[in-house]
């Protein structure tokens, strides 16, 4: 899950991690207050959780509490890349002397953490991999032997950095390699990463993915997600152990396993159709998903027909038919439903379907024909 | 018997006790796997399936002689039961479980010293060698003994992929599941090396998805080194590309993760990539001429 | 360096190890007034860095104030081993339900931390694991990963604990093992760990050995250290930069290298003569270490004759050779003394010695002959 | 050239601006060594005897290719040292510091994965190969080429050795001090194997002393597996035993550790125990016919 900056910026301060003074408000005259608290200037900021904020217009420097006010006024509320902004932070604005680029992510390849540093900050970082990747200085890092000081050495003496600065990075790095781990975070990127006049590095803006897999031993930020999720069909599809993603087309799809949903939608598309979600209703047998999932999919209106596609391993197919069978009971689908279903009890299951008028398939080149002609 | 296990593997279930370790430790046994010792912390004494369970791993490899650890443990929980197969001296873990913390992963990563135990998962299906090991959950009824290797990073994209093949009359000499996950013990390279050196497999089904840079690893690895045919699939190419977060990632993948990266990448090394899992026997057989 | 008793049982208190409460006491008259303090009983525990010294009467129960000056008056310069005791602990006395062993150490062919428990507390480890090795667990524990819980549940289950025990013995297990790691320790043992009649698991002993190469990073223990040793040979010869141990036998014996001080010993007695000293001048070339050496030499009256054995590698022969010349200007030594040097400047080195009326040899065996023949 | 080096070694010297290890670099060198780079942050862009110094090893061995590192820095930054030239890909470390804390040497034992790296030492006079590699501070000037292998945990113990060897014309192949810490990189098997793997090494001279029980595998590994000539020396017959504190270390070490417990598991594994070093010439030509 994502952290806004305000969030990422109080779990940083926690760790030892210098953060500019800053308050988040949700209206113009709490952005004034908290101008006047500061003391004047200030960056006003939008909270959203997308890059490229800067760029639509989300951030903007305030002289004093009544530039602040009208700046919350012009940012709250905007649409940046499809998000609503309903959040702003409002910060000191601090001495800027030089702007870098960090960043802690997990390694898939190496199997390691791998700290990034580039003296080049404030822009996108790809872009100056691209053009000058010796501007660009990766170190992998041990999870248990964690930012060793040759590692920070290393960030420093290859990007020229000087002696002074060169301690002060390595503070700095600490801090956020200890919040890294300590938080469960897959990423912990801090563009730009600022040098203060004083000499001192200050975390200017943060991102924060925290690993989902790991709330069970942070659950703060249960809290958080919840907030930022609840409503959507996304948030009650894992409410009820399934995984939901909503898109643009018009065959609904209910598969089990996510490479299997994954390959379904690309073969609706093959077959000349378009998948309107993906849905996976996970391992387990348990009717009450499907119940669930006809639910959440029967909501969308684009919807011209919905394709079951069940390859029955522990997942076993006659639960998946019975639970289709129960839900058409309670939710009234008038669409096309195509179904193949194969593997585990398959025959079984076929032989509850033969008794609706959905139609099946054998094949999943058959189904995927049969839910694009049903369709269209 | 192909790769990884001998038809002398003897496996212990950590977590045999609880409602998914007790059910598919009956599948395995079923299928012929030699299940050996259970272990739950404090069920020390107990039966399930008449296998004997252990409070340690550490006492059930040395009355039982397993050399093999298949885990169904909650995953907080993980990460302990995998150190504690590692610490006793198992030599092969197959971790089940989903939702494992990828730190955690690193922790037994970087515990876990090279060569001496292989991890297959988390979050995997696990792995089947025909005919009599089976090591997890996939189910043990729709392959049939043969000498196409299977590598997955799904779990039923797997099984429609082994349906198909069998359907075909091409046969299995090993299929593994190696998981999602960021942090992965084993990936398609270790999986392609082994099948490479083994006699029983003459080719292999490379099954990919978006995400990561395995896929394109690997058709290096095989342009590089592999005699044998291979025949990928690769799923997620209609995938949202949903909402990208911060830039290290772009940074230390580069333009990898995308599956017309992955596509391109196979088809420049000469693996032929198939839109549909029933078009795999087909290319494989060809490959095979 | 060793910790006695009682500054082991703070290092672990700092930790969150549970240990009994207790104050140290210098004289019969504090341990009264101690003992008032603590609440009677008491035990009154010599601290001596030695074993054995329960068997020696070093360790006395006390229901009262009176009894437990009594005991102090017996104990306090009591000599146990040799040492004489200075100090004693006094604790209140505890509810043993159950003694344990638990000992953490540095266990150099596995290259990593062993933790060693056994039910059988309060006795001599080594014959429990002589008798019945079953009742020894002992399992690796690597620094970074630490004390993960399996390896608790393989102590408490492989030894027969219950479930509630080893609940409290995994607690006291990480902690002992942060204290380990925390000072550098090379060794940590507690026997007996008690488990009182509460269920608590408390420190009865506590026997902890200090890394001597980090007390750079542990500068509390110097002092420690200095404040044992301080006026001895063998902390005089230390601050000179030499290695020191005094013996019983009557050649003196200045080498350069540990391993070759050591066959330098070896060969004295093959020879048929004893050895005074373990003297290791290091590997550099300092004229004054010869010096400071032939200072130490020559305060024991037991001695009859000097042997100096030099393969000059880093060390330059010739060097040492003039340190020699030096210290016999200094220091008078009417000693016959037997000179053999050999490797890097050699010949430069016998040049020098040979304007003195030293003895010197070619070969280390020649050189043996000569000294035991001198001293005889 | 013989075991852990080859002709075309590349050395960077970690310390080098330090006045041991700007001492002993010249000494390297002029024994033949081909010592590239050396390493001292801060000190990038001086030079050292016409060796260019760089701030970081990966710089160090990026621009000059050094595959080697002998390490002089103070011990509080040994740790910090081999894990750096660990990290930077380097192959063989020989560390010569004194003093490294135990855990420290702990730290970077676990940091290494077996098989990437080798690591000497630390507290140990490093290794020479004859002729022309000597990587550390043995003397050069004693040896001669020959076919003896020569390992040791004492320094000037093995000076004594190694010019006894020459004066009766038995040249050297490779010596190599492994160091006297509790915690060591290269232990006697290690080195036993590398000697019996190493065509131009004819036999082997063991140089042990009390404490461990290092000699004691050693023995076991020369009965089983060795089959060129092995004579031994151990020293610290005659050592106080000391006043010993706790019992631990009996437990995982048993009786071993004492000169007799030493020389009698040698002598037991048929390798000859000399008593003084003179005698080792006429053991290993003994041995040799």
């Amino acid at each position: 899950m994502k952290l806004d900056e305000h969030y990422g910026k109080r779990l940083l301060a926690k760790y030892g991690v210098p953060v500019p003074d800053g308050w988040v408000a949700t209206n113009p005259q709490e952005v004034h207050d908290i101008t006047e608290r500061l003391g004047q200037p200030v960056v006003v900021k939008a909270q959203v959780l997308v890059g490229g904020r800067g760029k639509a217009g989300g951030v903007k420097m305030a002289k004093n509490a009544a530039e602040a006010e009208q700046a919350a006024t012009e940012i709250l509320g905007m649409d940046i890349k499809g998000l609503k902004v309903e959040k702003v932070l409002v910060e000191k604005a601090i001495d800027i002397k030089d702007e870098y680029y960090l960043g802690l992510i997990h390694d898939r390849a190496a199997k390691k953490i791998t700290v990034i540093f580039s003296t080049e900050g404030g822009v996108e970082i790809e872009q100056v991999a691209a053009k000058t990747p010796e501007k660009v200085i990766k170190v992998q890092v041990g999870i248990h032997s964690g930012m060793r000081p040759f590692i920070v050495r290393r960030l420093a003496y290859e990007s020229g950095l000087d002696g002074e600065a060169g301690k002060g990075l390595a503070k700095f790095c600490s801090s956020l390699f200890a919040a890294f781990v300590g938080e469960d975070a897959t990423l912990a990127e801090i563009n730009p990463l600022v040098r203060l006049g004083s000499g001192e590095f200050v975390a200017a803006d943060s991102k924060f993915l925290i690993d989902d897999n790991a709330l069970f031993r942070n659950p703060k930020f249960a809290t958080v997600a919840e907030a930022a999720e609840k409503g959507t069909d996304e948030w009650e599809a894992k409410q009820s152990g399934l995984s939901y993603v909503g898109l643009d087309g018009d065959i609904g799809c209910v598969v089990n396993g996510a490479g299997l949903a994954m390959a379904t939608m690309d073969m609706v598309k093959r077959a000349g159709g378009a998948p309107a979600n993906f849905l996976d209703i996970g391992g387990s047998s348990n009717p009450a998903k499907v119940v669930k999932a006809m639910e959440i999919i029967g909501r969308n209106k684009k919807i011209k027909a919905i394709l079951f596609n069940i390859f029955g391993g522990i997942t076993r197919c006659d639960d998946v038919a019975k639970g289709l069978v129960e839900a058409l009971g309670k939710v009234k689908v008038k669409l096309p439903i195509v179904i193949r279903l194969s593997g585990t009890n398959a025959k079984e299951g076929r032989e509850i379907i033969g008794k609706t008028n959905l139609i099946t398939a054998e094949t999943i080149d058959e189904a995927m024909q049969q839910v694009v002609k049903a369709a269209g | 018997m192909a790769i990884f296990t001998t038809k002398d593997t003897k496996v212990l279930v950590q977590g045999i006790t609880g409602r998914d370790g007790a059910f598919h430790t009956k599948g395995m046994m079923e299928y012929g796997t030699k299940v050996v010792a259970g272990v739950t912390p404090g069920k020390g004494g107990q039966e399930v399936a008449g296998v004997p369970v252990f409070d340690t791993v550490a006492q059930a490899a040395s009355k039982t002689g397993a050399d093999t650890s298949v885990i169904f443990v909650p995953a907080a929980f993980c990460m302990d039961a995998m150190m504690e197969s590692c610490n006793a001296g198992i030599k092969l873990i197959v971790c089940i479980t989903e939702g494992v913390p990828a730190n955690d992963m690193l922790r037994v990563i970087s515990y876990v010293k090279r060569n001496e135990l292989r991890i297959i998962g988390p979050n995997c299906p696990g792995m089947i060698s025909t005919p009599g090991v089976k090591l997890g959950i996939l189910p043990g009824n729709i392959g049939k003994p043969g000498k196409v290797g299977v590598i997955s990073r799904s779990g039923t994209l797997t099984y429609e992929v082994v349906d198909a093949l069998t359907r075909e009359g091409m046969g299995q000499s090993s299929c593994i599941g190696v998981g999602g996950d960021t942090f992965i013990g084993t990936n398609f390279i270790d999986c392609l090396e082994a099948f490479q050196a083994d006699e029983e497999t003459d080719s292999v089904v490379l099954i990919g998805e978006i995400g990561g840079s395995d896929e394109e690893m690997a058709a290096e690895y095989v342009k590089r080194e592999m005699k044998k045919p291979v025949v990928a699939f690769v799923s997620g190419r209609t995938a949202p590309k949903g909402v990208r977060m911060g830039h290290a990632g772009a940074i230390i993948s580069g333009s990898s993760g995308t599956a017309e990266s992955k596509i391109e990448a196979l088809e420049a090394a000469g693996i032929p990539v198939a839109e549909s899992p029933s078009q795999i026997p087909g290319m494989l057989k060809e490959k095979l001429q």
